[in-house]
């Protein structure tokens, strides 16, 4: 029975880790973009809800619209204003990476300053778990959150498969040239992949600052996770990231079972190790990078 | 007044090391780790037991942390070989936060959080080199002699065939350059020196814990050799410079209101990282604007 | 050249450290702060800065001293390094004879400084009890977390009836401590230690230690952290079915907490901060409430005694015509070791640390919450 | 003109995902001689020098050099053993000084320095400065990669390969996009290495030049070795002229 518990908070973590890491992975995949600041579209969208949901008191759909809104806008600046600036210059991967690292912790101390240093929370009934079966005890979050990530993906698959700019951000992930031939420029899809892959991370912020609650450094674990899931599904590869996030959700939790707690956060990080090692190129990546 | 300078002086020399070590693998081999506080740590752990444990002067105790780093390394290595670009780099993000991991967990030999108390001032061959002048003078003599090395051996054949790896490892290779060696050794010599930063930072502080080789430790030294400018001998040691000189000279600021503060810097030293690489991605030591590669993946 | 330039601006910004360092004017008193001003735990440094304040206003406008004190405040960043480096500034720079200090692992980096330069560092916040061997030079104005929890387990235990605790701690020297003291005292009061769940700092999920904590079925969980840590086991220990009795130490006194809904009903001890009590309490809570916002809590009282602590010996010191210096803050201390502060009298002992009434509060959604014992 | 053979292919074969690139291919490369592939795109040509070089392993048959099977072995030791290539992209070290790529190109020991001394330094420096002079790219000696001319890119790769002091070249399309001028100087530093005994095998699209150095010609088609002899007959070859240009027979 606690097995089966630890299962399903695993699901309800690892459908937060996979609408996170499916954000990075799309941008990663599609502008070959090393985007460590995807932890500060998470941390604003986030707390952009919190302020809205529940100091302002504003209806959950307009609130998130608004964390919607707020990630995209975040995205969009980050790609215009901070990456093609510098890889007009043929930057090299840690510049981007510095300067990344860098709007991290400038948003990071900003919201600090702004909403205060503590852990807020948005107080709601779905929160509350309910004991379905005897020791089992279920918060319908957990089945909201892990709806809304099937949800996603099947809305993220479909666009990447079915329409003309979804297409050519796969094109991209496989050779940049391909897209011209789609008679795109680069540049716009970019500013698309930019976009929806900050914009999907808002159900997973929004979830965190139900369940776990926010604090203004909630964004560099986020980052790191995604990251993860991202190397360990496969760069490039949606439905590897989302694989990657809820394996490592359940890993992270399914260590509680046999270890010591204070393994747990490691069990993450030896999942990727061991998939560096052993299977580079993750679920589903081509391992072109991959030697 | 003075000893606040030279004790700034002595941690910028030891984050100078660590930058310069870095920079050997990142800016010479191509090789980005995400992992470098750990042979800091693993330096600083080993001179403080060495130190407590057998009384051991600096240099033995150094020496020690050099070993033990060196071949701990390998760990690194190991995916070196197997992957390149972004995999690696998540690779060695892995082994850097399980190392932070043992670190804390560890708790017989690291103190856990906790940390290591009471480690006796530094000693060098009988002297007592504790006092904050000596003790600089002490930093400064490392930091010479290692400029000195890595300066020897990145001009040296060695060096060279770092160089044609990190250029194209296809041609090395086919150039009857054994890669895997060639990386294997640079991951060790890179490391065993960062162990160096890592003795002096324990006699310096005579108190270490878990989290001075944390994950943003090895961000912070990325940053200073990115800022400095990767593939140049100063480049790293002005980055570490401004690094730790930034913050210190912002904690200056007038009319900050006092709960602020500690934010604002924070988020000036950010925007400062962002600004530089938008406008002097080379690094400030680097060549001027002119389109280098070098670091890509 | 770009180069020359860099290395220009580099020995022009260490001539100005200079220069603002021989710039500190001498006509006030200035006294430290080596607080985390940034980063994840900068919520309490806030809360101690504030505090601090008030008592330095209070200073001020009664005129204790001969001259005006003034607060610098340093960003520890809550890490060794950085208090290192923010101690180093304020005992050389800035030259104060007196530092406000706060988390374990800064205060034992600190403390050899303090102890060379013969600069008192006062600790207020971190409660490890490692913290009582740090040498003269370094006092502690709060109870460590072994009196508080020597206070609430043969409460909980024996007037409350909770026999089987479980104990989640975070492994730092704190939960450490923690789970000594519990190992020791919960047998003795009669009860039962049935689990210890160890927990990393960072860790931020604990659905899981929940489901642990519902198997070994406790009447009662006392949670050993601290920071923002502290509200998200709360609130996930409550979303995930726990419904027993929650308690920990005076880490549960922040506002923060106090608002969390699922904290309603928690027991937490904290050396008695009744700021009702006495005048000069009601003075400090109404003047905290200006300028923060929030009601007063423990913390805020043991950064204000903190402070009180100083104004008090530097007066005496003044009267006997001594300079303010360390070894004559320590000397003075000494002599004199008992203070009239907020929470009542207060009594420093030999190796200084204070030994004051604690009490138990239950968590009601209003600042610190209902008075219990 | 035929020496001794030098490098030997049985057989060998390679599929990519159901396509056969190099396809039970069998031929000899003899010592002091040019041998020259040519076929169509996709003929299997650079997958055959991959094969011969290590930078992929055959799926089946067997690969000499001087007798011994080099099957298996990893590139740098195939390196090593005197088989050096070029590459259709050049593959420059292009942050470093041309100097520096042909110097590390004579330095294979992975040690902290070189072995063997004094003498093997000058014998390195001799090496050195003799492919710079054959390559006129002295004056550049201290230009990066990345900053020299196509031409001179070019010949970089070759002084790169002639310090390298393989015995045998294989060089995947040297040639190609070069001027009249420099593809002249191109061909007489050729000859002058073959006269001093290196052992040649060229990729080769255009086929003037082919015929204009080749000793012997393979051809390729589809990963098959059609034909293999001397250039007259098989540039005489009609139905081979059909295959190349495209006209399937």
């Amino acid at each position: 029975m606690v097995f089966l518990q630890l299962f399903v908070n695993g699901l309800q973590l690892g459908a937060i880790y996979a609408l996170t890491a499916v954000g990075f992975s799309l941008i990663f995949g599609s502008t070959k973009i090393f985007h460590v600041a995807h932890g500060s579209a998470f941390a604003i969208s986030g707390y952009i809800y919190w302020w809205l949901a529940s100091k302002l008191n504003v209806p959950w759909p307009v609130a998130t619209l608004a964390a919607v809104v707020a990630a995209a806008a975040f995205g969009l600046f980050m790609e215009r204003f901070i990456y093609r600036p510098i890889q007009r210059h043929e930057a090299s991967f840690f510049t981007v990476f510095i300067a990344a690292f860098g709007v991290q912790l400038f948003i990071q101390n900003l919201i600090g300053t702004v909403a205060g240093r503590g852990m807020e929370t948005v107080t709601t009934p779905l929160s509350r778990s309910i004991e379905v079966v005897d020791g089992l005890f279920i918060a319908p979050i957990a089945a909201i959150s892990i709806a809304v990530a099937i949800l996603v993906f099947t809305a993220l698959s479909y666009f990447l498969g079915r329409t003309h700019i979804g297409i050519a951000m796969r094109a991209l992930s496989e050779n940049p040239d391909l897209v011209r031939v789609f008679g795109l420029d680069p540049g716009r899809v970019a500013q698309y992949a930019f976009a929806i892959g900050s914009a999907v991370v808002v159900p997973g912020a929004i979830f965190t600052a139900m369940t776990a609650g926010l604090n203004p450094a909630i964004g560099t674990h986020v980052m790191l996770v995604s990251l993860a899931a991202t190397i360990v599904g496969g760069i490039g590869s949606v439905r590897g990231a989302a694989c990657g996030g809820m394996l490592l959700g359940l890993a992270e939790n399914l260590a509680y079972w046999k270890l010591d707690p204070q393994w747990s956060e490691a069990v993450t990080f030896i999942v990727l190790f061991a998939f560096i090692i052993f299977r580079p190129s993750g679920f589903f990546g081509s391992s072109t990078i991959a030697k | 007044m003075t000893t606040y300078i030279i004790n700034l002086a002595i941690l910028i020399g030891i984050n100078a090391i660590l930058a310069v070590t870095l920079n050997f693998i990142l800016g010479y081999a191509g090789i980005f780790s995400l992992a470098h506080a750990i042979f800091f740590g693993i330096g600083a752990y080993t001179a403080a037991i060495a130190a407590m444990k057998f009384g051991a002067d600096f240099a033995v105790a150094t020496a020690a942390g050099m070993v033990i780093s060196g071949v701990i390394s390998l760990a690194l290595a190991l995916p070196a070989l197997r992957v390149r670009g972004e995999y690696f780099v998540a690779a060695s993000l892995g082994l850097q936060m399980l190392a932070v991991t043992v670190f804390s967990e560890w708790k017989s030999v690291t103190g856990g959080i906790g940390g290591l108390i009471g480690i006796p001032p530094a000693r060098l061959f009988g002297f007592d080199v504790s006092e904050p002048v000596l003790f600089l003078g002490l930093t400064i003599a490392c930091l010479a002699v290692i400029l000195i090395i890595i300066r020897a051996l990145v001009r040296s054949s060695f060096g060279r065939s770092l160089k044609a790896i990190r250029d194209d490892e296809t041609a090395a290779s086919a150039l009857g350059k054994n890669v895997a060696l060639l990386k294997t050794l640079a991951v060790m010599v890179s490391s065993s020196f960062a162990a160096v930063a890592g003795s002096l930072f324990t006699f310096y502080l005579s108190f270490i814990n878990v989290e001075s080789f944390v994950l943003e430790v090895s961000v912070q030294i990325i940053a200073m050799v990115i800022i400095g400018g990767t593939a140049t001998l100063l480049g790293p040691v002005i980055g570490a410079v401004i690094v730790l000189l930034l913050p210190a000279l912002l904690t200056y600021l007038p009319y900050l209101p006092p709960t602020e503060i500690g934010s604002i810097q924070q988020m000036i030293y950010g925007l400062a990282m962002v600004l530089l690489m938008i406008f002097r991605p080379s690094g400030l030591w680097g060549y001027g604007s002119d389109s280098q590669k070098r670091g890509e993946p | 050249m770009l180069k020359s330039r860099i290395a220009a601006a580099i020995v022009g910004s260490l001539m100005c450290l200079g220069a603002a360092g021989g710039a500190s004017a001498q006509d006030t008193i200035k006294i430290g702060a080596n607080l985390p001003m940034s980063g994840p735990n900068a919520e309490l440094g806030e809360i101690f800065s504030r505090a601090a304040g008030v008592a330095v206003k209070h200073i001020n406008a009664d005129k204790m001293l001969s001259k005006p004190v003034e607060l610098a405040i340093e960003d520890s960043q809550a890490t060794p390094q950085g208090g290192v480096v923010a101690m180093n500034k304020l005992v050389s720079v800035t030259k104060v004879p007196y530092v406000l200090s706060a988390y374990t692992a800064v205060s034992k980096a600190i403390a050899p400084i303090g102890d060379r330069a013969k600069v008192v560092s006062i600790n207020g916040g971190a409660v490890g009890p490692d913290l009582a061997e740090l040498g003269d030079y370094f006092w502690n104005v709060i109870p460590l977390v072994n009196f508080e929890a020597e206070v609430l387990i043969p409460f909980v235990v024996k007037e409350k009836g909770l026999k089987n605790i479980v104990l989640i701690f975070v492994d730092d020297p704190l939960g450490e401590a923690v789970q000594k003291v519990l190992r020791a005292e919960v047998p003795k009061a009669g009860g039962q230690l049935v689990g210890e769940l160890q927990v990393q700092r960072a860790t931020q999920q604990f659905a899981s230690i929940a489901a642990n904590v519902r198997q070994l079925k406790p009447d009662a969980i006392y949670i050993a952290s601290f920071g923002t840590q502290v509200n998200q086991i709360i609130k996930q220990l409550r979303d995930n079915g726990v419904t027993q009795q929650l308690m920990s130490y005076s880490a549960m006194s922040t506002p923060s907490i106090a608002e969390l809904p699922e904290a309603k009903g928690a027991w937490y001890t904290t050396q008695s901060a009744d700021f009702s009590a006495s005048a000069l309490g009601q003075r400090v809570a109404k003047e905290y409430k200006e300028v923060s916002g929030k009601d007063a809590n423990a913390y805020v009282a043991n950064y204000y005694n903190a402070i009180m602590v100083f104004g008090i010996l530097a007066q005496q010191l003044e009267k006997a015509g001594k300079p303010i210096t360390g070894t004559n803050l320590l000397e003075q201390r000494r002599a004199s070791p008992t203070f009239e502060l907020v929470g009542g009298k207060m009594t420093f002992q030999q190796n200084g640390t204070v030994s004051a009434p604690v009490q138990i509060r239950e968590i009601d959604g209003t600042g610190p919450g209902k008075l219990i014992k | 003109m035929s020496g001794e053979i030098l490098f030997q292919a049985d057989n060998i074969s390679k599929t990519f995902g159901g396509l056969k690139a190099v396809d039970n291919v069998s031929f000899a490369l003899r010592a002091g001689i040019v041998t020259t592939l040519v076929g169509p795109n996709g003929a299997g040509k650079t997958t055959l020098f991959n094969a011969m070089t290590g930078h992929l392993v055959p799926d089946q048959g067997a690969v000499t050099f001087l007798g011994k099977s080099i099957l298996g072995l990893p590139r740098w030791k195939v390196a090593r053993l005197g088989i050096g290539r070029t590459f259709q992209d050049l593959k420059l070290f292009s942050h470093m000084t041309v100097l520096e790529n042909v110097t590390t190109a004579t330095e294979s020991g992975s040690w902290l320095w070189q072995t063997g001394g004094r003498a093997s330094k000058a014998a390195r420096i001799e090496r050195i400065e003799r492919a710079l002079a054959a390559t006129q790219l002295q004056r550049r000696r201290d230009t990066r990669a990345v900053d020299l001319s196509y031409a001179e890119r070019k010949f970089l790769s070759i002084a790169r390969i002639m310090a390298s002091g393989a015995r045998l070249w294989l060089l995947d399309e040297p040639a190609s996009g070069l001027d009249r001028s420099s593809y002249d100087r191109f061909l007489t530093v050729l000859r002058n290495e073959v006269t001093s005994g290196v052992t040649i095998c060229i990729i080769e699209h255009n086929l003037d030049i082919v015929q204009s150095i080749s000793d012997r010609i393979a051809f390729l088609d589809q990963g098959k070795l059609l034909a293999e002899g001397d250039p007259k007959t098989i540039l005489s070859d009609p139905a081979l002229a059909a295959i190349y240009f495209g006209e399937r027979a």
